[in-house]
């Protein structure tokens, strides 16, 4: 079967490889159409059909098929739903029915789709690098965990907190079968949380925030709109109190205090550079600020001194976080116990425990503890392990002493891997039991109490691998393939605590849903132990040299998916830097190291030491040196080592994909040393203001208003346009007229919708060297603008696409017509008509064609699996932009036309709107009316950018909205 | 074991969809009518003749209700038992019906259909096999490269003879003749030549030969067999799709050997070995050449068509008539845009509307 | 058509008017000259017509303008109206580049063609005064034999000063 | 202005010659065996010309991102060069057709090879549009040809349609005038010619022998050509200006644009026909046919013209800061002080101070002052091309797509190799037909001789 499919899929991959063609993907599930190029005569090609042997009842080849299932990208557990195209999932958007994540998914989960296809899975079990069959393996674990019991060592599993019940029940058999001990060890831990909250309330818990019931918001480097905890459920819920309308009665005003500038803080209403030194006298001093405010009347902490500029703007959000009582909340990232301790007081006086954030019913993701990982270590240092499982962790590269652990796993009698791919730590496996990818098993998630989500398989395993319950049952001699385990995990654990009375019809709903929630046990808030805060010290100074801001960024997270190329040429939000890290530097400080972006500077702690390019990162904290983690994985496949993924000229050559700094991420102080050599950092965006050089002026590209003046002048910051005369009367769209919205106070600029285009539209890669050369291909962009005071700068973002113009200047100048206006206001791009003059590129006044400079290869067969089949893979020489997902409204009319009635345009939800977390954008018809879309066209905040030139945008924003309450 | 679940969970949501998409209640004779359209129609008809199956016109006369409704509910059962049930499958080659899942309900609304429609109630127009032109394919037209363009052919062909006429007075007989050979040319081309030409990469008239001698002729002309029997993408999918085997299974399970024939057909075996090796991976498997193949760059979709009465030999011509499959039309662009082009006026009357989008976008994404 | 002619060679063109200017005066038939170089004069001296192809280039352009407009407006219009750009579907203004140049390149290449045509200036056609040295320095005048015989025309001929007569065939 | 004038003029053709003797003169150069400096000269741009050919099939085969274009710059060194080509094409048939009309027998000596260079340049200018095209291979579909695909004709609302009607007509005509001035100059080779030679003279000179009753339609049809050719020849670089006057981008949308670049056009033509001429005539000993009262006459034009555009310049920067548009100013004020400011300054220094020297006739006559002003004027018109073209587009509206662009040994080699056909088509033009109008240069043999100008008062 597995090896049918691969056959089946690597014919279409040939076939797909030779012409470029998408139409022959037909049901892969049972066999496959695969159409095969032979022969050549004086026709074109001869094409071969085979169909499908036994094509099942209810299967119809070319038509897509959704399932409800979870994105397993990172432990938040989004609900995603899978688009199925003839048997392979292409395309992942969020399930709105979900109760987290209500509909939108981050860009990592709409690139974990292409992971499904990364050539780096193992394709089938191995032992000591040779693939061997199942039987064999699981033999060589049996005898191997048998002989640990024998000899007296220990048997361990390292692992993630499981995600989900599933995976648990099948941990603890194991576990029993074995008397052996897990350790759980999370790469992006929220240990600080976890022990502050045993501090103050005597409950390891982390708890759940509810950014929505949070009107005034205090973030101490919280990175929650990024990649902090759940930053989809996060923006869903932060984005319902950020659009004013004129109906909307509160904004909420939200400050940032951080070292480095993260996307939560470009949104910010206030934004503070803050060293991670000053963070606990900041919340010591915020804490004792709110105190005042609030009649506390117990120990407080001392007193410490910050800065003065955070201390007023410390006062400032005392005040309001103190008026906000009952609907204010303070978060904070940080991983030092005592500021977490501070914060969870300032929250216990604010009230907000129980309103704004909630311990009765606690996030359960990230659970394990670095010291269980130390402990491991230790233990397999003195040799005390007979065998080690290592489930769905990586520490040989993201663990705090990588190397030690290295060490040590080599003194194990036997290293077990159940990673579906190659990675650091699986290459010190002797055993590997590949899992399956997500998208492939049967398995759920539990990220917070009462919530589950099912994880469905949406294809057949594509290759030799098995769901890592499956290996863990076997070995625990229960074997049970997942579903069935699943089934049964669920029957008694869920389904008994629902009100359903039929296990099969709650299993059907649960499946067609993909997440249900139950009654949880409450829990309680728990009670603040009054003499906590008093216990914190205030800390010594820092030390000499740079202090580390190591984060985990939206594309990269903590390089599980270092060697997906989507999130590799994903620009950083903030520093619109691809295919690499690089170390930020505060503009006074990079003016004092005389640094230059691109210049080479080697970042040194103990014995570790990485070389990145600089980059000089207006808004940054003075003193404070930040770099993302996750690249510069050495086992994690071409594309994580950044191997050129274009035809590269000869005399082009390429260099690596960033530096690892795991090693250095536990250091106190950095001590950096300029290098002579220079490294273009590979940027979608160089010019980084709306603030022309020479005059000075600013291009009234972005509109912004304050809250306060909204709140006066719906219209302010927005006059209106001068209308200009025109030689033509213009064209009447008497059907359907598509137009989009975006809320510029809305978006975040975490770039899911950029990655949602790639995914759907086969938006070429074209890596590091060609990105350099502002050949990104992005359809769609977000810019990002910094305006005022370069140390501390603010910031907006603007996603840029087609703005399909009814008076497009781009379809006048073409000569042979592959640019025209559709009749329904779309401009339409035929690429088999283009010839390539790039004339409509150089006349489009938003840059928003993309030109294919080069047959942007799709050489890797395996990846092509997720291209679109609606969407043509377009060839070199022609250009290409955004469609509107023209796919998706003609599959809709069709669907529409099929079932013989009329399409109505709020049917037709465009990727990037789908995937959009805060519903940024709204797509629709403008002449259906009281859609969302006609609507938005009469807001007071809604204007053209570039109105002045007449081309009449389709693409409208509306103004940014800045709570100024301070 | 893990695919059955997964296309239990297929069919069950393509099934949620599907209830979600239905409109307000029907009649239950309407009701029974689209029910005899989806589940019965292939094989059988109402006063048109055998297909598949028996003609069902009168059937309520012949047979008593009960036996109905049992034999639509449980075909099986009475294929195998009941000696009339027996009769009839040997008749008809031994093809048995299988139709899964009605209830008595769905079988006693098809009773009251069949009694309708037979007699002359329900009128059978809406049968899938039923033309409302006698030939819709002979309007399909060549592919009109030069439309109108005789005008400038015929001048164009004027001013060379007269050039021609001038230079034998003025420079003798080598240019006068080059000049007399253009304008000839330039007539023929314009007098109708240019249809005669395919264009490079044009298809039209394509008939490879296949692995399997399938007759289009036989099942689609002399059986009868609904071209959405086989080909059932075409309602439902953009793409539709050349059949599964076990939709050839479907019939063939019993079918051997061909009309007139004594012995079975070895064409026949090829199908039924690539259907009882079909779970071997070095097993036969039917390569069929394709005949209609659009550029990456083109979508059609056919449920857009074929919901919209758009007969398939519209396009694919006569069908019904070709022993071996052969394109009988151009495929290209123009081609299209000429049935794009028709005003309500100008359309047959049978398609749902007329004048379809010209927007690129329409079919080029 | 077997008349002879007479063809005298002069050295210069003033020499040739002048002969050319008296054989008319005389009434002698003149067939033609042939010169290295157009001879200013010459075709009042030989009595010649203004030239019609000016006429003819003036059909041409109209030819080209009114063929470049509708053809432009007839696919812009008829045959597959656009929307590009928001522009009516006429956008008169853009139409007249092209049809300024197809207007150019009709009257340019028809008036040459004429010209060649109607001179029988064609690939393979043969020059009438070959060996002459008209293409060089000679200046020649081609004289229609009178009813009397050539002796009196060659008279003529040397008398206005020919270098050289010849006598040649009636062809062209 | 009869007896005066001829006075006061130098004879345009010195030496005192025949008839005979100009026939020999011309003739011998394309008859005789070439001096080894022409095979020098034809093995270096056949070398040029060979380099940019494996480039440019490099470029088709890999993809135009052998380039250095990005997202931003769409166009850089193809169309500057595109248009620089065009611009150098038009001094032939200036030279033609406007002078011709104007009456300036001078021209005689010189119109030939401008017309050949006009025909070469245009041709060089034609290979860029083509090659920079994504998919050359489609370019046919510029034309508007019946087709099976509706048939779907093109967009007339193109400049860059407008384009290829432009430049093809132009070159057709060009090609045409060249040829039609050519009949009578290979009738007369033909005559001088034996063997193959002499059959191929006879098929291209179409049996011409210099019947007046054929001189008197040619000459009507001469005017004509140079009436048709005079606006074809300001249509031309009016349309290629059309291609950034009609866009939105700041710095193209200039309604100046037409006038600046004929003029500019006309005054790249000259400094190229300068340029060639005082190589040529040194080399072929044509120093009696092409006199200094030639290239002083010459210079008057570049002076005029370098003036003409030495205003355009200027008007551009005041319309700009008198339009009050932002976008305007600021794509101005970037040419000026941007990063491409070096490639202004040098626009600016050559094509409007340099050519200043020529108000002193005696750097008009001094011929290695004048080849030198002509080589400057050349740079500088193409860096001209380039500002407009690329400080345009690389800093347009949105700050967030501004970029940098950078050629790349490709382009460079494309450039060179255009370069290459130019010299090589040129060298093989001088070895093999007449490089002199001889018998339009007969016709003025007379001119200034006391009884000519008395009796036609030129």
């Amino acid at each position: 079967m597995n090896e049918k499919n691969i056959d089946a899929l690597e014919a279409e991959r040939d076939d797909l490889h030779l012409s470029l063609r998408r139409r022959e993907f037909i049901g892969a599930l049972g066999g496959a159409f695969a159409a095969l190029s032979s022969g050549c005569g004086l026709r074109p090609p001869k094409e071969k059909i085979v169909p499908a042997a036994d094509l099942p009842e209810g299967a119809v080849p070319g038509r897509a098929d959704w399932y409800a299932t979870t994105c397993q990208a990172c432990p938040a557990a989004c609900g995603a739903l899978a688009k199925v195209r003839d048997g392979r999932p292409i395309k992942l958007e969020g399930n709105p029915d979900h109760p987290l994540s209500r509909g939108g998914l981050c860009a990592r989960g709409q690139a974990s789709v292409l992971d499904l296809y990364d050539s780096e899975r193992f394709r089938s079990p191995l032992a000591g690098g040779k693939p061997v069959s199942w039987a064999e393996a699981d033999a060589a674990v049996l005898a191997a965990l048998k002989q640990a019991g024998a000899s007296g060592r220990a048997v361990r599993v390292l692992t993630g907190t499981p995600a989900g019940l599933s995976a648990a029940a099948a941990l603890e058999a194991f576990l029993a079968r074995w008397g052996a001990k897990a350790a759980v060890y999370d790469p992006v831990g929220h240990e600080a949380i976890l022990e502050a909250h045993r501090l103050t309330h005597g409950r390891r818990a982390l708890p759940r925030y509810h950014f929505a019931q949070a009107k005034v918001l205090v973030g101490f480097d919280a990175d929650f709109l990024g990649a902090w905890l759940s930053p989809v459920e996060f923006t869903k819920d932060w984005s319902r109190n950020r659009a004013p309308s004129e109906e909307f009665d509160l904004m909420s005003w939200h400050a940032q205090f951080e070292a480095r500038m993260s996307p939560t803080g470009a949104n910010a209403d206030l934004r503070v550079p803050l060293a991670p030194e000053h963070e606990r006298p900041a919340a010591a001093l915020l804490g004792r600020l709110v105190a005042d405010r609030t009649g506390w009347s117990g120990p407080r902490p001392p007193r410490a001194s910050v800065p003065e500029r955070a201390e007023r703007a410390l006062r400032d959000a005392a005040d309001l976080l103190a008026a906000a009582k009952g609907r204010a909340l303070v978060v904070s990232g940080s991983s030092d116990v005592d500021t977490q301790v501070l914060v969870n007081w300032t929250n216990h006086m604010l009230g907000a425990y129980g309103a704004t954030l909630e311990l009765s019913r606690p996030a359960l993701i990230a659970q394990g503890s670095r010291a269980a990982l130390s402990a491991l270590t230790a233990e397999l240092a003195a040799g005390k392990v007979g065998v080690l499982v290592v489930h769905g962790v990586n520490p040989a590269y993201d663990g705090p002493d990588a190397s030690a652990f290295r060490a040590a796993a080599a003194k194990a009698g036997l290293v077990v891997s159940l990673a579906p791919r190659r990675d650091e730590t699986a290459a010190l496996a002797g055993i590997v039991a590949p899992g399956h990818h997500a998208l492939e098993s049967w398995d759920d998630a539990r990220p917070g109490a009462g919530v589950h989500s099912l994880v469905q398989p949406a294809m057949a395993p594509l290759f030799d691998t098995r769901s890592a319950a499956e290996s863990l049952l076997a070995w625990a001699g229960k074997p049970s393939s997942a579903h069935e385990h699943l089934r049964g995990v669920w029957r008694r654990q869920v389904f008994s605590r629902t009100k359903a009375k039929d296990f099969e019809e709650f299993w059907t709903e649960s499946l067609a849903r993909g997440a249900v929630t139950v009654e949880a046990p409450g829990l309680g808030e728990g009670r603040f132990d009054a003499a906590a805060p008093a216990r914190v010290k205030t800390p010594g100074l820092s030390a000499s040299g740079f202090a580390p801001v190591f984060f985990h960024s939206v594309a990269m997270f903590d390089g599980r998916q270092a060697n997906n190329p989507l999130l590799q040429e994903l620009p950083d939000p903030v520093t619109k830097a691809t295919w690499g890290n690089c170390a930020s530097f505060a503009p006074e400080d990079a003016a004092r190291l005389g640094l230059v972006e691109g210049r080479l500077v080697r970042l040194s702690a103990g014995g570790a030491s990485a070389v990145l390019p600089a980059h000089v990162q207006p808004g940054q904290a003075p003193g404070t040196v930040a770099a993302a983690l996750g690249y510069g994985r050495t086992e994690a496949g071409a594309v994580a080592a950044n191997f050129p993924t274009v035809k590269m000229l000869p005399i082009e050559k390429e260099e690596g994909g960033g530096a690892d700094l795991y090693a250095l991420s536990s250091a106190a102080s950095i001590a950096v040393e300029v290098l002579g050599g220079m490294s273009a950092l590979a940027k979608s965006q160089t010019q980084d203001s709306l603030t022309e050089p020479f005059t000075g002026r600013t291009r009234d590209v972005l509109r912004e208003t304050s809250y306060q003046e909204f709140l006066m002048d719906p219209r302010s910051g927005n006059p209106e346009a001068e209308k200009g005369h025109s030689l033509w009367p213009g064209h009447e769209y008497k059907g359907h007229k598509w137009a989009m919205a975006v809320d510029l106070s809305l978006c975040t600029g975490c770039s899911a919708c950029v990655v949602s285009c790639y995914a759907e539209n086969n938006v070429p890669i074209v890596g590091k060297a060609e990105v350099r050369k502002s050949r990104d291909m992005a359809w769609l962009r977000v810019d990002r603008y910094y305006s005022g005071d370069p140390e501390s700068p603010e910031t907006a973002f603007q996603p840029m696409l087609c703005q399909h113009c009814d008076n497009a200047p781009c379809e006048t100048v073409c000569p042979v017509l592959a640019t025209v206006h559709s009749s329904e206001g779309l401009n339409m791009q035929v690429y088999n008509r283009c010839v390539g003059t790039r004339y409509c590129a150089n006349n489009c006044p938003y840059k928003v064609r993309r030109f294919n400079w080069f047959d942007y290869a799709h050489e890797d067969g395996l990846k092509n699996l997720q291209l679109n089949p609606d969407v043509v893979v377009r060839t070199r020489g022609v250009m290409e932009k955004c469609s509107f997902c023209v796919q998706r409204i003609y599959t809709a009319k069709a669907e529409a036309k099929t079932a013989g009635r009329t399409l109505k345009g709020s049917e037709v939800v465009p990727a990037c709107a789908q995937s959009c977390p805060a519903g940024a954008i709204v797509f629709g018809d403008l002449n259906e009316a009281g859609s969302p879309a006609a609507r938005a066209a009469e807001d007071p905040r809604i204007y053209s950018v570039l109105a002045e030139i007449g081309v009449g945008p389709a693409v409208r924003y509306r103004t940014k909205v800045r709570n100024k309450k301070v | 074991m893990k695919r059955f679940t997964l296309f239990a969970a297929l069919v069950f949501l393509s099934g949620a969809a599907g209830a979600a998409e239905k409109a307000a209640a029907p009649s239950p004779f309407q009701r029974s009518a689209a029910l005899f359209q989806s589940k019965c129609a292939k094989c059988h008809t109402v006063g048109r003749g055998d297909r598949v199956g028996p003609d069902l016109k009168g059937v309520t006369e012949r047979r008593t209700r009960e036996w109905l409704s049992g034999f639509i509910r449980k075909p099986a059962d009475y294929l195998d038992k009941d000696p009339e049930a027996k009769k009839l499958l040997e008749k008809f080659n031994g093809v048995r019906m299988d139709v899964p899942g009605l209830s008595s309900a769905d079988a006693d609304g098809l009773i009251d259909y069949l009694e309708t429609a037979s007699a002359g109630g329900a009128a059978g127009g809406t049968e899938e096999s039923a033309l409302a032109e006698d030939a819709p394919e002979e309007r399909i037209t060549l592919p009109e490269e030069g439309r109108r363009l005789w005008v400038p052919g015929l001048a164009g062909a004027f001013l060379l003879a007269a050039g021609a006429a001038l230079a034998w007075r003025t420079a003798g007989g080598g240019p006068a003749a080059v000049l007399a050979v253009a304008a000839l040319g330039s007539l023929y081309w314009s007098a109708g030549g240019r249809a005669r030409h395919h264009l490079l990469g044009d298809q039209q008239g394509y008939e490879p030969a296949q692995p399997v001698a399938f007759s289009h002729k036989t099942h689609a002309g002399t059986l009868g067999v609904a071209c959405l029997y086989c080909h059932h993408g075409a309602e439902k999918s953009d793409v539709a799709g050349v059949p599964s085997t076990n939709i050839c299974m479907n019939c063939h399970g019993a079918v051997r050997k061909a009309a007139g024939q004594a012995g079975p057909s070895p064409e026949i075996a090829k199908v039924v070995a690539a259907w009882e090796r079909r779970a071997d991976p070095k097993g036969p498997r039917l390569e069929w050449v394709r005949i209609h193949s659009l550029p990456g760059f083109v979508h059609f979709s056919h449920r857009v068509h074929v919901n919209n009465e758009v007969r398939c030999q519209e396009c694919h011509g006569p069908v019904q008539t070709m022993e071996r499959m052969r394109q009988a039309s151009s495929l290209s662009m123009g081609w299209c845009v000429n049935c794009h082009r028709l005003a309500p006026g100008a359309a047959p009357t049978h398609w749902k509307r007329a004048g379809g989008p010209l927007d690129c976008a329409a079919c080029h994404w | 058509m077997a008349t002879e002619l007479l063809v005298g060679a002069f050295a210069t063109p003033e020499a040739l008017l002048a002969a050319a200017r008296a054989a008319r005066a005389e009434g002698l038939k003149v067939r033609d000259a042939y010169t290295p170089f157009p001879v200013h004069g010459m075709d009042e001296a030989l009595g010649l017509p203004p030239s019609w192809l000016s006429k003819a280039c003036l059909a041409f352009a109209l030819t080209g303008l009114s063929i470049a407009l509708g053809f432009q407006y007839w696919v812009s219009l008829f045959d597959w109206p656009m929307n590009i750009g928001g522009k009516a579907f006429s956008a008169s203004p853009a139409l007249l580049p092209i049809a300024f140049e197809l207007t150019v390149l009709f009257a340019g290449l028809g008036t040459v063609g004429t010209l060649l045509v109607s001179r029988g200036l064609l690939p393979g056609a043969k020059p009438s005064r070959g060996g002459l040295g008209a293409t060089d320095a000679a200046f020649l005048l081609a004289l229609e034999v009178p009813a009397g015989g050539p002796a009196a025309l060659k008279a003529f001929l040397t008398e206005h000063g020919a270098s050289r007569v010849v006598e040649a065939g009636g062809a062209r | 202005m009869s007896a005066t004038a001829s006075a006061l003029r130098e004879p345009l053709i010195d030496g005192d010659k025949g008839y005979a003797r100009v026939t020999e003169d011309v003739c011998r150069i394309a008859e005789g065996t070439p001096a080894p400096s022409w095979y020098a000269g034809l093995a270096l741009s056949s070398a040029a010309l060979l380099t940019g050919v494996v480039l440019v099939v490099h470029q088709i085969w890999t993809g135009i991102g052998v380039w250095g274009l990005n997202k931003t710059v769409g166009w850089s060194w193809d169309i500057t060069n595109f248009v620089f080509w065009v611009g150098i094409g038009h001094a032939g048939t200036l030279i033609s057709a406007i002078l011709f009309l104007f009456r300036q027998r001078w021209r005689t000596s010189i119109n030939r090879s401008a017309e050949a260079m006009t025909i070469f340049a245009v041709m060089c200018a034609g290979i860029f549009p083509l090659i920079h095209m994504g998919r050359p291979w489609l370019a046919y579909w510029v034309m508007p040809y019946p087709n099976p695909m509706g048939p779907l004709w093109v967009n007339f609302r193109s400049p860059l349609l407008w384009d290829v009607f432009a430049i093809s007509t132009y070159f057709t005509i060009s090609a045409v005038f060249w040829f039609v001035g050519l009949i009578p100059d290979l009738a007369t080779m033909r005559d001088r010619a034996s063997g193959l030679r002499k059959t191929v003279l006879s098929a291209a000179s179409l049996g011409w022998d210099g019947s007046h009753r054929t001189w008197q339609h040619y000459e009507m049809v001469y005017l004509l050509l140079a009436g048709l050719a005079t606006p074809l020849v300001v249509s031309v670089h009016t349309i290629v200006s059309f291609d950034f006057a009609t866009s939105v981008i700041p710095g193209w949308h200039t309604t100046i644009f037409p006038p600046y670049f004929v003029c500019g056009a006309i005054f790249s033509g000259f400094a190229m026909v300068l340029t060639l001429m005082l190589v040529a005539r040194k080399v072929v000993r044509l120093e009696e046919y092409i006199t200094p009262r030639h290239i002083d006459a010459m210079c008057k034009v570049i002076l005029l013209t370098s003036m003409i555009v030495g205003l355009a310049y200027a008007t551009e920067l005041f319309t700009s800061w008198y339009s009050a548009n932002q976008y305007e100013q600021f794509a101005f004020l970037n040419r000026i002080r941007g990063p491409y400011r070096g490639y202004y300054a040098t626009m600016v220094f050559c094509n409007a101070v340099v050519p200043q020297v020529f108000w002193s006739q005696r750097a008009r006559r001094s011929i290695p002052l004048v080849f030198c002003v002509s080589l400057l004027v050349n740079v500088g018109m193409w860096m001209e091309r380039f500002v407009i073209i690329t400080t345009s587009i690389h800093r347009d509206y949105l700050p967030s797509s501004w970029a940098m662009y950078h050629p790349t040994y490709v382009e460079v080699g494309t450039f060179l190799g255009s370069f290459g056909l130019f010299f090589t088509a040129f060298l093989i033009f001088c070895r093999f037909l007449p490089m002199i109008a001889i018998s339009e240069v007969k016709g003025v043999l007379d001119y200034a001789k006391p009884h000519h100008g008395g009796k036609h008062g030129h």
